[in-house]
């Protein structure tokens, strides 16, 4: 592969049961660029976390849609998380984006992790409100970890199992 | 729709209900997993076991389940277990702070004079 | 989900090493509608000829790319492989399609199997050729089978084959 | 790139070469496999083994590539053989009619006299 940006584009509907692919596709994505396993996992659910988002709070209807873009860069991927529904204030929600460690479990707010946990998997996270919201997730390569990770592993081999 | 990447089932036991949970438990499947869990968390008779052996995936909705099974068990007084949970669920389970209550949790179970519950992965 | 279309949309480089993203974009969606194992798997054969035809005879740089359209339809799937490249002759090409079953082995011309694949695997296959090459393969549901084949394979479990 | 979606190992031994095919044979990993393979096909003094139990996807590509490694056999007139085939490679093997010429090649291996081989999956 070329070391100029690659970029693979994937567009579904905003409904929970389509955030798998997107799971999928950046499996695909990720372990082609060489991340480790547990980088591949954490991403996951920071791509998760972003629709989720789109599936919730976007879209007062059904057909509304998300479109992701994975460039695939030299020495990181960028993963770009794209709603048209109604945008929100970024700066104060981000503020508020907290763990639970500080909290009672009586007291513990059950929502609002999402954002926590988006920065807390990735390297970097942007946030756009133009036009919907557009999540930038950023994660660097360690060319030194994880290159073993990924052998044989193929969608062939993943009905395979029991 | 067949796609069985989740699933969810309950074992009444004579002291305690064990949910077990397998597969990705995500927005697509939070309420399959809700719709079976909270009633069980409601029984304050029997211990809640909460089984995740085979949990592949977890993102804040879930998280967010069991903070809310948690949360109910507490106002019950009633004991509820976490168990056999996989490594890479329980770093999202430390990451996010949850975990600090699975552990409250148990404490609480122990003092009130449960037996130990098998740990083993 | 419901029982109107829904579509999932997938943009790769026009190159080898892309197609797997195909086929696994094709597994999700198509597991998703209640597929058996073995017509994902004829399923997967079929896209993949398809883009192994744009990487190799639609663009003559490296910079092309390849859309995939998903349509799920509620007793079918069409699947939709579009290049902006050169086009063809496929009525032409399409007579040439041919199986190795009546050649012998030293005759046997090596190439020109992708188009009678995807006639085998497909229930139908469409070539438009206007601004490049659309493929439309179209397989249909048969809701008898294939109930059981899709238990707890997930992007997650992939990863944590031997 | 490090997407280990194929693996292709050469084994050699005193009668013959094994090549052990693994993983997703594609347009991708079509070079990898011929690289190694048809100098292998040229060495007419030993048996060319091709073990595909681990291989788990091949297209037309792959299927190209075999029609002309036993061509190039059947040209020296020295044996192959294609062995442990999954049953979905078989299926697609047989739907294009490369396995006439598998057996073909298998009738005229034996007929040489060459030890049955192990064909247990
Ligand atoms: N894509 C989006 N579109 C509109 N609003 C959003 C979007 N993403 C996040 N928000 C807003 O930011 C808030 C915080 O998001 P998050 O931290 O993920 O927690 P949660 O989704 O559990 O509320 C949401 O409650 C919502 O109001
Ligand atoms: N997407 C495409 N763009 C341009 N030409 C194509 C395309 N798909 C097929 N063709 C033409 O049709 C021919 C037959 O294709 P196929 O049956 O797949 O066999 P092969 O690719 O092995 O030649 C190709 O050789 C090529 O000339």
């Amino acid at each position: 592969m070329k070391e100029f940006e690659q970029v693979v584009q994937l567009s579904i509907p905003a409904k929970a049961e389509f955030i798998d692919l997107a799971r999928l596709s950046l499996y695909g994505v990720a372990a082609k660029m060489g991340f480790s396993y547990e980088d591949i996992e954490d991403m996951k659910v920071a791509v998760s976390e972003a629709c989720n988002n789109a599936v919730l709070h976007a879209y007062d209807d059904e057909t509304g849609r998300i479109d992701l873009r994975f460039e695939m860069q030299p020495d990181a991927i960028r993963i770009i998380v794209k709603d048209y529904g109604k945008s929100f204030n970024y700066e104060q929600e981000a503020k508020q984006a907290a763990s639970l460690h500080h909290q009672s479990l009586d007291a513990a707010k059950i929502g609002g992790l999402g954002l926590f946990m988006m920065q807390a998997l990735m390297d970097q996270v942007e946030v756009l409100t133009i036009d919907g919201t557009e999540v930038i997730l950023t994660k660097f390569l360690n060319r030194n970890e994880g290159e073993h990770n990924h052998e044989f592993i193929s969608s062939s081999s993943i009905q395979e199992q029991p | 729709m067949n796609t069985k990447l989740f699933d969810v089932i309950h074992e009444e036991q004579s002291d305690r209900h064990v949910i077990y949970v397998k597969g990705e438990l995500d927005l697509a499947s939070a309420e399959q997993f809700r719709n079976i869990a909270e009633p069980l968390a409601n029984d304050k008779t029997k211990t809640l076991v909460i089984y995740l052996k085979d949990l592949t995936y977890i993102d804040s909705t879930g998280i967010g389940i069991f903070v809310s099974l948690l949360k109910r068990r507490q106002q019950l007084q009633a004991p509820v277990l976490i168990e056999n949970i996989p490594p890479k669920i329980q770093r999202l389970f430390d990451l996010t702070g949850v975990s600090r209550f699975f552990a409250a949790e148990r404490e609480t179970t122990k003092q009130k004079g449960q037996k130990a519950n098998d740990e083993r992965v």
